[in-house]
């Protein structure tokens, strides 16, 4: 897959809270093939504490419109610096990047995201039903009501479990907690996981213990993205250090050396 | 269209933008972005003779203009080099340079003269300034018998245009640029990254696994500068300057103050085209200055 | 409000925040923006024996994220600040410490023991280490066994506090922070300028008088903190720490890294209020992590 | 006077042409006296590569309002992002900073500006009607007739002579040319002049020549603005080294070692 550096135009910045932002961008060219659980590296202007691109993994793709849009938490100077940009205004990209979620062998999925790492799910839960006719899962983790973003779009997708950790929404609590996880009714082939690593370490012990196959998100810290400073390894079962821009961001858990 | 023909010792060079090792892979990870074959040259990452795991993750942290990275030499090994990359990379119309690393002077022989049999390799660049291993690495590169030592002992294995990259965690860089010029090196090349630290003050702990890193990008530029200045004036073997080159008029600042050649590093994340769109600005800056030719502007800084 | 006192050897701070010598003025060019009696510390622009005009024009040229500078130690000499300008600073309610400067040991010793008699000043900082002054300077401060004959000449004179302000233009700081340690430095300050350069492309000369100048600013901040986090490690003197701090945060990082005080230096220009600012982040850091005293944060880095 | 750290809000932002735009600020304090010749330092957001304040000459005050302007050309990138401002945002300078224009002894004046150069000479020009009674006559000099900004603000002051390098408005050539400067029965008496420092130079050996009075306003690069770094330094034959931002930017050309 040729990757592309492309200047788009931004189309609508949709501030969900205090700290959630959706980018909508454009760009005057056709779109390449976007795979969920890839990433975009955007260029940060304007900001003085920037220096690097930030990984931002795409939210969702309209390729008749040629438009992508990446759901955003501000998490620093960078974040904030995207979170102010108006309509018109450039962004550059280098993009599509990184492996993507796996093709599933079957269609009882659960999609387990918490924070931002909903972002991806979303995606793939659209391509899931759109490529593969499947209907998937959602199980989502938020600190409290007023963060649970956009939960609508989930909700068009699948079914849409929530926890809050404040009880306002859905089973209080963190996603590992939820009900149905321990429904034994419930039958899960695949979970497809992306939040904080402490979260999807304890998603992919569950997944372990039950023998489910688990798919997880990294968000290492990159470099580049694209391969060429070794800076965002994962140590690895099979090949020890591997890249996360280009081997990941999606890793089966089964290949990590994760603890659980 | 100016002459932007570089010699470097016996290696000759389209033009003088080459890309710093650890920072461009092997070339591949840029050929979506940008036509190799408009390279002066590419450094590829650093070689050790056997694999390399490399160091830990965290590896990398931003600081101000600039980033700290503690990568380690991961690579896997020369000899899979030899038989899988180097097929590859030979094809490429444009000048490899294979960076040099080991823990010994042995080990640092064993990867030359097994380079030094690859027909389509010109020119090795010998580092001897990576502050992120243990062993050998840096302090090769600031101890200067030691740099004398395996600059010598690669010498005598290696019979094509060998580099010495130069280490700047030193207190005079001039001592080492002369002690590598009279002991066999072709060229120089500096600055390889400035050692240095960032802190986590909300864990207390190294932002790095390794604590110490490696320094690159626009903030060392004027000690890059500084030091590129100093060595052009004391030696007569070419200098080939880096060290937070961003665009044109950086690698143009390089060469007024002695660089021959110049090559880019941390750029190349920002910007993957980065490399030649600084081919295109030099070119552009020698027409407009009505240079005929690059070598007029090595070292043309008036003081 | 946590308890700030720091002590520097004899020298006590009521917080470990101190003003960087030669960004500073004496204090008086930032009394209209603070309360001066907030500092820990305010250090003095460099001072000789002589007066000394210091380079000519220009003097100072912005860089990434820095700066350089190449003032020279323009300063009026020990006699006209002993005479006109330590009556009043010293009726600041803060400790004052000068910053001594000369061409050979003599000239550090002349203006050591004259300080010496001053006696609402606490504690010299012996300069070995500034880069843009062509005798002494920065030669003391990166040949070893001049750093040793100046401390000890310095020391037989002066008996009260002796900070020795280190050049980071050094392979080894460490052997220097020793070696001033083992002959009667009370402490040790670091790090000064590193040596960098800047070019103008346009011109085609260098963008200062001297050619090379200081590199000061949050570009130099990761060698700094490596600096310090060595030399704490290496000696039982405390370490003043210094080096592109621009608020609070990067102070607590110098802290952790084994400053015992830190200095503000170009981070004066942007915000002449920041070194009280300073004082105010240290000390909310203090409270919401439940450090009960400064000292507690010393070094406390968990690596 | 004492100085101030203050942020200040941006109530217009006027671009003139290209390369000049006047910014109208507004602080929420009672402005302090500013003299006519002093500057502010001002800090620079949003540009990665601007780190230190940049140095602005006061080009208008209005004390009722609380409001200062400054005339400023886009040199570099400060200066570019400055230009971006938008009514509302907010910009922090410290001010006022500087030495002033002196008095005039005499009320026979002529303020010789070029390029920017001009901004401290309205305000002087309106200070000088304002505080002594005395209409000053102005000789302005631009490259071409665009160039000639807000003419009519000078105009209204005092008698205003100009000259292009090509012609398109008033005499043809640079200031030092213009035939009011070789008119035998113009009685000058004083100069106060500030531009391109080959202009000042070049007036000052004109005022040297007729034993004429002149003052200049230098713009030497600056790292604090308020006498504590000593980077700003011109040489006097009275003091040797003496600060720009504190002994200056105004020096009479006696106190220079000038060549003229
Ligand atoms: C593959 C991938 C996909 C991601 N997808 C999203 C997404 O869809 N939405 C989203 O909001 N965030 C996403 N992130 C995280 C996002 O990259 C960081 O939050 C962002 O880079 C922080 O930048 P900053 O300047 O705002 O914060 P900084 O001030 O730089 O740092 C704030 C925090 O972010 C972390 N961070 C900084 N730089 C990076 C980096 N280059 N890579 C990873 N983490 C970093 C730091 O460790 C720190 O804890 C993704 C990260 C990766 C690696
Ligand atoms: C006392 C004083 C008053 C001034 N008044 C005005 C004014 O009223 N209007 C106006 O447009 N300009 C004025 N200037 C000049 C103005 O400060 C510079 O044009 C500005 O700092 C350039 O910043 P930049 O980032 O846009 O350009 P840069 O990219 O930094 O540089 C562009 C050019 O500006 C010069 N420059 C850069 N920094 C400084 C600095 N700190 N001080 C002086 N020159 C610098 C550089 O030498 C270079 O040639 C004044 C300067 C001084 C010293
Ligand atoms: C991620 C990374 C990895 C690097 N790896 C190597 C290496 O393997 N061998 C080497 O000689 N230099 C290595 N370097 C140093 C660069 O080649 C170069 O000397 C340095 O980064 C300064 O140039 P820059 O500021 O343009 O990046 C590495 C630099 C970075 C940033
Ligand atoms: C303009 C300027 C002048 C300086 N003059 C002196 C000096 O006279 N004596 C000295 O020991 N250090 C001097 N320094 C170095 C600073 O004290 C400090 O060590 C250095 O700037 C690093 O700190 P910073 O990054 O916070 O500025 C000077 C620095 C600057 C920027
Ligand atoms: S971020 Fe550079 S290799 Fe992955
Ligand atoms: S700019 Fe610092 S003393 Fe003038």
């Amino acid at each position: 897959m040729k990757k592309l550096i492309d200047t788009l135009q931004v189309i609508d910045n949709k501030r969900l809270n205090k700290e959630f932002f959706v980018l909508l961008l454009q760009s005057d060219k056709q779109l390449p093939e976007i795979l969920p659980g890839q990433f975009v590296q955007v260029k940060v202007e304007g900001s003085p504490r920037t220096f690097l691109r930030r990984p931002i993994s795409v939210y969702d793709v309209d390729y008749s419109q040629q438009s992508i849009s990446l759901l955003i938490k501000i998490a620093g100077d960078g974040t904030r610096q995207l979170s102010k940009l108006i309509p018109g205004e450039k962004l550059n990209i280098i993009y599509p990047l990184g492996n993507s979620f796996s093709k599933p062998s079957d269609n009882r999925l659960l999609l387990i995201g918490g924070g931002t790492g909903v972002a991806p799910l979303l995606f793939l839960g659209k391509y899931l039903r759109k490529q593969y006719n499947i209907v998937p899962e959602f199980l989502l983790g938020y600190r409290s009501k007023d963060l649970a973003i956009e939960l609508e779009k989930f909700e068009e997708i699948g079914k849409t479990y929530i926890t809050t950790e404040d009880g306002s929404l859905g089973h209080k609590g963190f996603v590992i907690h939820h009900p149905i996880l321990f429904d034994e009714k419930k039958e899960i082939n695949m979970i497809y996981t992306c939040g904080p690593e402490v979260m999807m370490k304890e998603v992919a012990k569950y997944a372990n213990n039950k023998n489910i196959a688990c798919e997880v998100s990294l968000e290492n810290l990159m470099g580049c993205g694209i391969g060429a400073c070794l800076c965002c390894v994962v140590d690895t079962i099979d090949n020890g250090n591997v890249n996360t821009c280009t081997e990941g961001p999606i890793f089966n858990t089964k290949q990590l050396k994760w603890q659980i | 269209m100016a002459d932007l023909i570089t010699n470097i010792s016996k290696l000759k060079l389209k033009n003088p933008v080459m890309t710093a090792s650890g920072t461009f892979g092997f070339g591949t990870e840029y050929s979506d972005f940008i036509d190799l074959s408009k390279l002066g040259g590419i450094v590829v990452k650093g070689i050790t003779p056997k694999p390399r795991q490399g160091n830990p993750y965290p590896r990398m942290v931003e600081t101000a203009s600039g980033m700290l990275n503690a990568v380690g030499l991961q690579n896997k090994g020369v000899d899979y080099f030899i038989e899988h990359i180097y097929p590859e990379i030979s094809q490429y119309n444009t000048e490899i340079v294979v960076n040099i690393n080991g823990g010994s002077i042995e080990e640092y022989c064993e990867v030359a003269s097994k380079i030094n049999n690859l027909d389509k390799v010109n020119a090795i660049e010998l580092n001897i300034s990576c502050p992120n291993v243990k062993q050998g690495g840096m302090l090769f590169g600031i101890h200067c018998p030691s740099a004398i030592a395996v600059t010598k002992a690669v010498r005598d294995v290696y019979n094509k245009t060998l580099i010495v990259k130069l280490s700047p965690n030193v207190t005079n860089i001039v001592e080492f640029a002369k002690a590598v010029e009279d002991n066999g090196a072709d060229a120089v090349s500096l600055i390889n990254t400035l050692l240095g630290m960032a802190i986590n003050s909300r864990t207390r702990r190294p932002s790095l696994s390794t604590v110490t890193g490696g320094l690159s990008g626009p903030a060392i530029k004027p000690v890059a500068l500084r030091m590129v200045w100093q060595v052009h004036k004391a030696v007569k073997i070419p200098v080939i300057g880096m060290g937070g080159i961003m665009n044109a008029t950086d690698a143009i600042e390089f060469i007024l103050a002695g660089a021959s050649a110049i090559q880019i590093g941390t750029a190349n994340f920002i910007n993957p085209a980065i490399t030649v769109e600084i081919v295109e600005g030099i070119n552009d800056y020698l027409e407009q200055n009505k240079f005929k030719s690059i070598s007029d502007l090595v070292g043309a800084l008036e003081c």
